[in-house]
């Protein structure tokens, strides 16, 4: 089986498990194995902006060194936070050889980095390697019925360097889910901020702009949510908990993208979340009649 | 040892002619340096002798025990006996072994910026960066394997640009790890069991009222076990 | 904290440019940044104010909380038409802060329990943007 | 390693050692085939012994002249010790305000001293009330040096009276059999403590590794790499950080204070950095201060700690506390001999128990790998001395070599660097790679066998005295076998901290004096002893003569 260089990302080991396992399930149904890198460490989570700071650069410029270890070009990422600063970083290193002299100056231990390698998202690679079609033929459970609204949040879309589709309006999660038989319900705060990390010391903020994420989902008429981003799925998830009672803000599931087209495709249910279960197996009997069959 | 080959140093700045072929403690001591800190085990163990040093004619700052580091000519030596590093105190039995355990009590290894200079200060070769790295994601398994023969001399953390104190976060993993991913063998808990019925007081008492011929008797008589099969 | 440190102000305008690559006189003050940015509310400067506290000189900015509340979602950044990116800004005024060790966030007082609810790409992320 | 030093050295050892090093590889096959050697009968170790063993050379100790153990024989340099004066002049200490109050105070900062601390809390002693003082930092001890394991009799095919039998043999029937019994039968105890303390031993499908020591019948052996000590120590320390109880560290005791009663009252302390003296008075003292290898017995280097300087000996002695088996010192047959900047370090006797075996200069096996260590030391020194097949190096130093490549021929590749990680490391830094080459190695001052009178309860003679680890005497006899001296400071340990609580609760020490130390003094003088000799020495002083000489003390 082809493999691709994937780097997981800290989350992806311990509070969003289920999106690696979707994911790794997705891609080997693929014929595509997500192939971890064997050392890797904390991307950093957010770019660091200014002009002279490049010590924050060097979490990702080490992963990168391990890609190009391996003779490839190439790393996919799936938190769309790693995505985000692996990619900025690698367009900041990769164009800019007097920076990237001065990172390689830290790299005593390992190779210098030369500037080659490119960081893509897996949404990417499922549109520009896969293919929409070859994802629509390995998908023999259809999710016809589903609401999905497709939310991408801050680091997918911006900036536009860094972005995987239009920043103002993407598609690519939709025709993903189109693929998997799902509907996309678009709506207007798709590519709105959850709060991110503000959720640390300013929580009442991540619930607030989480809250206005769900609500403007729900009005959308979604039933489900789907992410790329374990901080996301965790402040969509906090604002339930914390005002589960309004408006029926506890009533949409918020789950990976991977794992709704991993139950497309057949992924042991088990392994994916419970309420997506009763949320597909629910549409399915709506879809066909009371009590179907 | 007949007429020994000298080269020069420099302790703290000062120059001192010492024997090529001694450890930086033993050039130290040849130079007029008594200890007090700076010198525990000198065996490589205890970390006391934390020792920062620059070669001649380079830039970098480099870090050695000194108990175990040979001197070099031209060295500028100095001693960073303690390094004050809070630690997080905690009852073992009432922690959740959850992949958060160690940011809790730890939180500046989120600060992690991979710079890896805390693996370039350890005297002892260990990937430092990679057990602060696998806290991060809370892998308690990576961090006792990585972080196995640190010995606490708090180089890493001086080093730090995130502030972690790295010696005491693995410490803390590795206890864990190993109260709740590495169980206590059956024989042992039968053995205790055994001992609390006082079965093995009996032999032992018994043996207490043997004269020394019987003694040697019983040495002589030993069945030596085989050498176990290893895997 | 005994060492009190200060921020540095001697050209303050000029230092924030240096630090994030940003010519704030690009800015003519559409507005287009404060309209899309999610986190106004929390603001007690606009977005669009501060560029233009910075095109003033303004040193009191760094008094503001505007550079706090920022989450650096780059909605401003996308949509300035004139291609100045606030979002680099906001992160050299909070820099001028951190380099002298004047944490927003300080970790020694967060409890343990806070910290269990917390993933730690929050934290890193937090933790990046808000200490030193 | 200087580049001029490199040049002249083949991956660490000179031209000529290379020679004899390709003699040992010619036999290693041989050897590997036919196995170790037989062990040596009664009637061989006995004459080995008495030949070759240091302990067994008179002219090397003298009867000390006074004091609780007059007329036994010691060696010279501990002999001086005890025979000399006071650091402090007892009339210039104010004795009336004690500096610190406590309950009980533990003397000692290294494995003892710790788990000393951890029982006299758990038997209900508050933190607050508990003192413990280490000359050097809490840590820096022979505990954490010790690699190669720790005994305990746990296995099925094990049990405590097979490790009372080894322990006594070993010993030559000369330890204090209660002791002996309290040691083995406390093994499995401390093992599971150590367990709930949340240390790592070395375990296989979730069962220990356990392997042989010299003199050993069963394999019991619990190791944790060859970390053993340090593994032990670093989580015993942590504990009692975590408990909180208070350590002073660079504040040695200089002596002890006993009460009119002629009870243990506490101790005074010097602040190493200040010079300042400190008063304690407590309850309970408990001695675990560690043995005397810096004392370089005979001239031989050692393996011990910087601070081994037998100070408990010397304060509980004028205190009125016998000393036992004092003639007897442990000589770890494996120091290292070669490179000299780490002459006399310890080559573990795990490198034997994992297969490596002793080999002269022709490539020739002299010795069963596993004797007891006093016997395998004698036949050592025998065979560079008596025999004349030593490895001469450089330095003017002679041994045998320890072929350690036979390691990963037994147990497969990659052994040495799992299971031996500091040994490999340590000749790593001097560019010798022990699993493709040989090391040299001669024996190297190891452990005081003997030390200060205690009972099963590690109760001196002093009332409220209490003592644990290498510092007391008794357990071992006059030989100790591998892998008990861990357990000895935790089963002493643990017994002295939960006696010292008891005693403390019971008993209200009186106004501390130092008049026994008066008396001592006075006893010197009337044997006649005129010496400036003064005790206790607190450190070794390994500064060159030459500046020694030319020293001005102006700043005192």
């Amino acid at each position: 089986m082809n493999t691709i260089p994937y780097f997981p990302g800290c989350s992806l080991k311990d509070t969003a498990t289920g999106f690696e396992s979707s994911a790794q399930f997705v891609m080997e149904t693929l014929g595509l194995r997500l192939q971890e890198l064997e050392r890797w460490n904390c991307c950093g989570t957010v770019t660091s902006l200014t002009t002279d700071d490049l010590m924050h650069h060097l979490a990702s410029v080490r992963n990168l060194v391990r890609v190009q270890d391996l003779h490839e070009s190439e790393l996919v990422a799936l938190c769309s936070m790693c995505y985000n600063t692996l990619a900025r970083t690698a367009q900041r290193i990769n164009a800019d050889p007097v920076e990237r002299d001065k990172i390689n100056q830290f790299m005593d231990r390992e190779s210098s980095y030369e500037g080659t390698v490119e960081v893509r998202h897996l949404l990417q690679v499922l549109r520009d390697r896969i293919g929409w079609e070859t994802l629509a033929q390995a998908t023999p459970i259809t999710l016809e019925g589903l609401k999905v609204a497709c939310y991408y949040g801050c680091t997918l879309l911006r900036p536009k360097e860094a972005a995987i589709d239009n920043t103002e309006k993407p598609t690519i999660m939709s025709e993903a889910m189109a693929a998997a038989g799902a509907t996309s319900v678009p709506f207007p705060f798709a590519g709105e901020c959850c709060g991110t990390y503000q959720v640390v010391d300013r929580r009442d903020l991540s619930i607030e702009r989480s809250f206005r994420v769900i609500q403007s989902a729900l009005r959308a008429g979604a039933n489900v949510i789907a992410t790329a981003c374990p901080l996301c799925q965790h402040n969509l998830q906090e604002a339930q908990k914390e005002l589960g009672h309004v408006q029926g803000l506890a009533d949409i599931e918020i789950v990976y993208f991977t794992e709704l087209l991993a139950a497309a495709m057949g992924m042991d249910p088990q392994r994916l979340p419970e309420g997506l279960n009763v949320l597909i197996q629910q549409t399915a009997e709506a879809q066909t009649g009371w009590g179907g069959s | 040892m007949s007429e020994e080959k000298m080269m020069q140093i420099f302790i703290m700045g000062k120059a001192y002619d010492v024997p090529v072929g001694v450890t930086i403690m033993d050039a130290m001591e040849y130079a007029g340096y008594r200890f007090v800190r700076g010198a525990g085990c000198r065996s490589g163990f205890c970390g006391a002798c934390a020792t920062v040093y620059r070669k001649e004619g380079e830039y970098r700052l480099e870090f050695a025990l000194a108990c175990q580091e040979m001197v070099e000519e031209g060295m500028h030596l100095t001693q960073l006996p303690f390094t004050p590093a809070p630690r997080s105190s905690y009852v073992l039995s009432e922690l959740d072994a959850d992949e958060n355990v160690l940011l809790q009590h730890y939180p500046a290894i989120a600060r992690c910026v991979s710079c890896n200079t805390c693996t370039k200060a350890c005297p002892q070769d260990i990937e430092v960066m990679d057990y602060v790295q696998a806290a991060l994601r809370g892998d308690l398994k990576k961090v006792s394997e990585l972080s196995f023969d640190c010995i606490q001399c708090g180089l890493c953390s001086m080093r730090c640009p995130a502030d972690i104190k790295h010696s005491h976060l693995a410490q803390m993993a590795r206890r864990l790890y190993a109260v709740t991913q590495s169980p206590e063998p059956d024989h042992l808990k039968t053995r205790m069991s055994e001992l609390a019925e006082g079965i093995h007081e009996v032999q032992l008492d018994a043996l207490m009222k043997m004269n020394l011929d019987e003694l040697k008797k019983q040495y002589a008589a030993r069945v030596i076990e085989a050498e176990g099969e290893e895997s | 904290m005994s060492r009190k440190k200060t921020v540095s102000v001697e050209n303050f305008r000029a230092r924030v440019e240096e630090l994030s690559g940003e010519n704030v006189f690009a800015c003519y003050q559409c507005g287009m940044c404060a309209a899309g940015c999610p986190l106004t509310e929390e603001m007690d400067r606009l977005p669009s104010q501060v560029i233009r506290d910075l095109q003033l000189n303004d040193i009191t900015l760094l008094d503001s909380n505007a550079m706090w509340v920022c989450a650096s979602c780059l909605a401003c950044e996308v949509r300035c038409p004139k291609g100045v990116d606030l979002a680099k800004l906001m992160e050299a005024l909070r820099q001028l802060h951190l380099r002298k060790e004047l944490d927003h966030v300080s970790i020694d007082e967060m409890s343990q329990q806070e910290i269990a609810k917390l993933p730690q790409i929050a934290l890193v992320a937090s933790f990046r943007k808000k200490t030193g | 390693m200087s580049q001029a030093i490199a040049g002249q050295l083949q991956s660490g050892y000179p031209a000529a050692m290379r020679e004899s090093i390709a003699k040992v590889e010619a036999t290693r096959d041989r050897r590997l085939k036919e196995g170790p050697r037989n062990a040596m009968s009664a009637a061989q170790r006995t004459q080995v012994l008495q030949e070759w063993h240091p302990d067994y050379k008179a002219d090397k100790k003298r009867a000390i002249q006074v004091g609780p153990s007059k007329g036994e024989r010691m060696p010279h340099e501990v002999a001086d010790l005890l025979e000399a004066y006071p650091v402090v002049n007892p009339r210039k200490i104010d004795l009336s305000s004690p500096d610190i109050e406590v309950q009980i105070l533990i003397l000692g900062g290294g494995g003892a001293a710790s788990v000393a601390a951890l029982f006299a809390h758990e038997e209900g002693i508050p933190t607050k009330d508990i003192l413990m003082v280490s000359k050097l930092r809490h840590g820096d001890c022979n505990s954490i040096m010790a690699q190669g394991g720790i005994q305990a009799a746990d296995r099925e095919t094990d049990s405590p009276a097979s490790h009372y039998i080894d322990v006594l043999g070993g010993g030559h029937y000369t330890n204090n059999p209660e002791l002996v019994k309290a040691l083995v039968n406390d093994g499995p105890l401390m093992i599971d403590w150590h367990e709930k303390l949340g240390a790592l031993y070395d375990k296989v499908d979730g069962q220990y590794l356990e392997a042989h020591g010299g003199g050993t019948s069963r394999r019991r052996m619990h190791s944790a790499k060859d970390y053993t000590g340090m593994e032990l120590m670093r989580v015993i320390r942590d504990e009692v950080r975590n408990v909180g109880i208070p350590v002073i560290e660079f504040a040695p005791a200089v002596e002890l204070l006993l009460d009119k009663q002629g009870h243990a009252a506490g101790a005074v302390l010097t602040n190493l950095e200040t010079e300042e003296y400190i008063v304690v008075k407590a309850n309970a003292t408990v001695l675990a201060t560690g043995g005397f290898g810096r004392l370089h017995i005979q001239g031989f280097p050692t393996t011990n700690h910087y601070g081994a300087t037998a100070d408990g000996l010397i304060m509980a002695y004028r205190a009125g506390v016998r000393l036992i088996d004092m003639d007897s010192v442990q000589y770890h047959p494996t120091g290292v001999a070669y490179p000299a900047a780490i002459l006399g370090q310890l080559a573990t006797e795990k490198l034997r128990n994992q297969g490596a075996e002793p080999v002269n200069a022709h490539g020739d096996s002299f010795v069963f790998p596993l004797e007891p260590r006093d016997v395998e030391s004698a036949a050592i020194i025998r065979e560079c001395y008596g025999n004349n097949n030593g490895v001469s190096t450089p330095s003017g130093i002679r041994g045998v070599w320890l072929d350690t490549p036979m390691i990963d021929a037994i147990h497969g590749k990659g052994t040495i660097k799992k299971r031996l990680a500091a040994m490999w490391m340590m000749w790593h830094r001097h560019d010798i790679d022990i699993t493709v080459d040989p090391a040299l190695v001669f024996p190297t001052l190891h452990y005081q066998n003997g030390g200060v009178e205690i009972d099963a309860d590690a109760r001196t003679s002093v009332p409220g005295l209490f003592a644990g680890g290498e510092v007391a005497g008794g357990v071992h006899g006059k030989n100790r076998l591998m892998g008990n001296s861990l357990l000895d400071y935790n089963v002493f340990g643990r017994r002295a901290g939960i006696s010292a609580a008891k005693w403390a609760k019971e008993h209200a020490a009186k106004s501390p004096t130092l008049k026994h130390i008066e008396a001592f003094s006075a006893d010197l003088e009337s044997a006649g002893i005129k010496t400036d000799r003064k005790a206790p020495i607190i450190l070794p002083d390994y500064r060159r003569e030459a500046v020694l000489e030319r020293r001005l003390r102006i700043l005192t």
